[in-house]
């Protein structure tokens, strides 16, 4: 049995989605010329400032190509469906996001994605534009503590774009956009769950198997397996099973501050996601953990998928500054 | 027999078709530990090759079928594969630098520079459950035989045979390269999906010269 | 088979879900003490300002109460999932959105709705809070173009409220607010498609029956059947169904401007939204008609429907000027 | 016999036992040409009526019982049904008005005042397929039972077959009130689900009635 989607070709369906979205969004985006698969603000790169380039598969929007525009992103290179872009099109955004000052390359860290980027950064450097990696390892679920490192990069993307993206904005040097962006990365944990796969355009199948009355507890965002399969449990369980993960980790003193984004995979409604919410809000009250704001909704999806992810973003001076800096973006505006 | 440029282009052809033909196979194995598109990802790079290679002229070196074939499976992909294979490209295009035609042992040594190129590229040692543990024991093999005096036929044939158990025994290993790694022991028990597109690239390179060879 | 869905009770799932959108959204929006069903926008309602009133049915979210804020509605009656809220909470939105210069009553025309919302009218005006009902009708699937009084209210919500917001926040007369939305529901066409059902939180059972290869044309946002059931068709050819019969009703001249949603129903992801978007700014090219905005999202949901729905509305200079007028609610922003 | 509070307050427990059992046909009938939460409101409904008149002394007089029903559907459902029963039992209550129980005549009185109020509130006519197609000929049979000397019991069993032929004629209908008004044509063969619920509602009242009076 083949899932139901409306499009008119897999093959087709991510050069499809942009010519859709730079029909939507033209007065905040523009792709490369002869590289459509290179999509670049408006208003971002400017001569001096230093320039983000974010990037990665498709079928996440808004991200990755949804956080373009001032105060975020300069540029973005758009893969496949759950594919890293090859190295052209982050070349071409890298140039066009170069001000001169460095650029910046972020994205989560996945093998393909390295590897694309790091062709790039080679080639880059054969065009004189310097350019710098902060990979984003937000996935609490992927590897043990002591393994930062080797996580994979999910919904926390946003806040860690946004801290970088900021920081760009304000005309920091190349080592300090830098610096914010792995601070920021650092404090940022998410933690997702998965109830109902979701099917690739091109196969038309679901990509993974669940059971009717099941849950996988820290679903990559590929569908990539978890930590653990258990039987569906009512949300209050669920995010505390989730909050508990990531509180563990980030251990918060009573008073710290933290930015909190509840999103949804796909096709996980606002409804569910408002009701995991109050618990997470009644949690942090608990322990005295104040939420400077609250995102919720669809920021991180894997197409259609069925879940939701739970993102801290735990601040201090500097993170709240660049977190409250204004940002607008085609499919997203804050401050 | 000498390999030129037509040989070239029909090996090209002739995995593309093998890989479509593998496709879902390979999407439904990496559905298991990975993101489930490793069959799509292969077909368009092996399209996207076999395209711009068969574009070329009859007096296409191997160098340049090579290169064409590198570029085009990367920016046709990106993905994991991309980079993996078009750096394998690159290399054996390296490794018949200057020749208008590969010999058999000239062929044989392209085939392991391709496997070494992946293990470049992807830092990824034997038994880290990846394409490498099909394509070192493919390449190793492949030498050896072309060493005892095996003609490319037969080098590549030991060496799909090679990538085949090697292949089989990604079963047994935890993964610790790619998007599998994540998994810890739940990797145990799955072949890798780029292990087993390895084995359908390399049968299916030995199954195009022996065509070509008659 | 039950479906899955991230709730404690579905009995609470509406109660849960208002705490968390407070909790997400103290900035923007307070309930009315002691009736949490009344969500009022915190820097909306001010004396001598016509107050905006919407309401309905939960289970569409961001509608309606996404879309409470300054510029926009003053405040919002929620409903149980699907259902019309009752008068008292309608009532006491209209108090606290009262200015003294009239209440303005937005909603879909549903039969529930409409008796709900009426007893509440018949209530105020023993208060001596004046309310005039402005029904929502932009549904073209729902009734032939002579019974338009007879459509339903979907998407198209988001335009209406928009246009009768704006009158209200630049202060105009309860004529003037009346008249601008009349004229923005009349300026309003929607069509949607319906490829999955949605399940209640209470039964966790789809709430209808759709072959594996169907499509519906013209459901209703509550499941309620549509003009047809088809085999599923490629984007551009429903597109294009879609698109002839709003079109036909519109009648636009060349030069004609719009403005656009392309919405998902709940599971719709944006890469098909935008892949659709891709179609429909190709047609209106080709008619000249011009797009002065598009938004593209999940703006009245079902639940976890899959499908999509296309809004145009037709803009003239004056519901361009209330189009354009900024608005700064919880779940929009624009301007 | 006479109606007392403690028949009435029987009377709403027992149409909230018979309407919860129903709930999933109802919903399920109106998933089919409606939006499937009938029985979810109906079920809210009833039992909220039935909590709030419980919590009422047992010195109730039936028209704050009726009043205090009407409330609480009300404010516990919205949707369509609320004001629909809700005015059904205000009416109930204003045709009760002054007195301290009732009897068999001005039991019927009441029914038919609910009657009337659903029409009201509703304003549609028999043949729109709504649940006026059930209550119309429902107290049309209890009233005209009730003038020729039947008592409450037996006018309201002839109202709950009157209600269940209504129902069952919904069927051949085209719905021209409520969410299902839309679909036209496509609405013949399925029985109206507040019809429906009629039924259920009416049957419940003349059990209690039945079981009180024994
Ligand atoms: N570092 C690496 N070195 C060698 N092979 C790798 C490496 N990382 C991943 N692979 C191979 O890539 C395969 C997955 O490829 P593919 O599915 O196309 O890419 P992606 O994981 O980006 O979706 C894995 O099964 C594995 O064999
Ligand atoms: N105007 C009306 N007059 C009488 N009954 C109506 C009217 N509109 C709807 N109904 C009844 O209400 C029923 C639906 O009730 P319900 O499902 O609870 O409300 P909603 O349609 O708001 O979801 C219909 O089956 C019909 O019998
Ligand atoms: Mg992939
Ligand atoms: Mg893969
Ligand atoms: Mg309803
Ligand atoms: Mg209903």
């Amino acid at each position: 049995m083949k899932t139901k989607k409306l499009i008119n070709d897999g093959a087709r369906a991510v050069d499809e989605m942009l010519v859709g979205v730079l029909a939507a969004h033209g007065k905040h985006l523009y792709a490369v010329d002869g590289s459509p698969r290179s999509i670049v603000a408006k208003d971002g790169p400017r001569p001096g400032k230093v320039g983000l380039v974010i990037g990665g598969g498709s079928g996440h929007e808004p991200t990755f190509l949804g956080f373009v525009g001032k105060g975020l992103a300069d540029a973005c290179a758009v893969g496949n469906v759950f594919a890293s872009p090859p190295p052209d099109p982050i070349i071409e955004c890298a140039k066009a996001a170069s001000g001169g000052a460095g650029v910046l390359f972020m994205y989560g860290n996945y093998a393909g994605d390295v590897m694309n980027f790091d062709m790039a950064t080679e080639m880059l450097s054969m065009d004189d534009i310097k350019a710098r990696t902060v990979l984003t390892t937000d996935d609490v679920a992927s590897a043990t503590r002591d393994q930062k490192q080797k996580r994979r990069g999910v919904a926390g993307n946003f806040f860690i774009f946004k801290a970088a993206g900021a920081a760009c904005d304000r005309m920091l040097s190349f080592d300090d956009c830098e610096r914010i962006a792995r601070k920021a990365n650092d404090a940022t944990y998410t933690m997702g769950v998965a109830l109902a796969p979701c099917s690739l355009p091109q196969t038309l199948r679901p990509n993974f198997d669940i059971g009717t009355d099941e849950m996988e507890i820290g679903m990559g965002i590929h569908g990539e397996p978890g930590v653990k399969r258990d039987k569906l449990q009512s949300a209050d369980r669920v995010v505390d099973d989730m909050l508990d993960r990531i509180l563990a980790e980030m251990s918060p003193s009573r008073g710290d501050k933290v930015a909190l984004l509840v999103n949804s995979l796909g096709s996980t409604p606002l409804m569910e996601l408002y009701i995991m919410n109050r618990r997470i809000a009644e949690r942090l009250a608990d322990i005295d953990v104040q939420i400077h704001a609250t995102w919720v909704g669809n920021y991180c999806t894997s197409l259609e998928m069925t879940g939701a992810s739970i993102t801290l973003h735990h601040l201090d001076g500097e993170l709240q500054a660049m977190l409250d800096h204004p940002c607008d973006c085609a499919m997203f505006r804050a401050g | 027999m000498t390999i030129d440029a037509t040989t070239l282009k029909s090996i090209f052809s002739d995995i593309a078709t093998a890989i479509a033909a593998d496709r879902d196979r390979l999407c439904a194995l990496d559905g298991v530990i990975g993101d489930a598109d490793h069959g799509i990802a292969m077909e368009l790079g092996f399209n996207a090759a076999r395209d711009a290679v068969s574009a070329l002229g009859a007096e296409a070196d191997p160098t340049t079928i090579f290169n064409t074939a590198a570029k085009a499976f990367l920016n046709a992909v990106g993905a994991s594969s991309g980079p993996l294979y078009a750096t394998a490209f690159m290399r054996a295009g390296a490794s018949a630098k200057g020749k208008s035609v590969l010999s058999d042992a000239e062929f044989v040594e392209a085939f392991r520079a391709m496997a070494q190129g992946i293990r470049d590229r992807g830092k990824a040692e034997p038994g880290e459950k990846t394409m490498i543990d099909a394509w070192v024991p493919a390449a190793d093999a492949a030498a050896s035989a072309s060493a005892q005096g095996a003609n490319a036929v037969a080098a590549v044939e030991a060496a799909a045979s090679a990538a085949a158990e090697g292949a089989e025994a990604t079963k047994a290993m935890v993964a610790a390269k790619g998007r599998s790694a994540r998994l810890g022991d739940r990797s145990i028990g799955h072949v890798d999906p780029g292990a087993a597109s390895a084995v359908t690239v390399i049968t299916a390179i030995a199954r195009s010269l022996t065509a070509a060879q008659t």
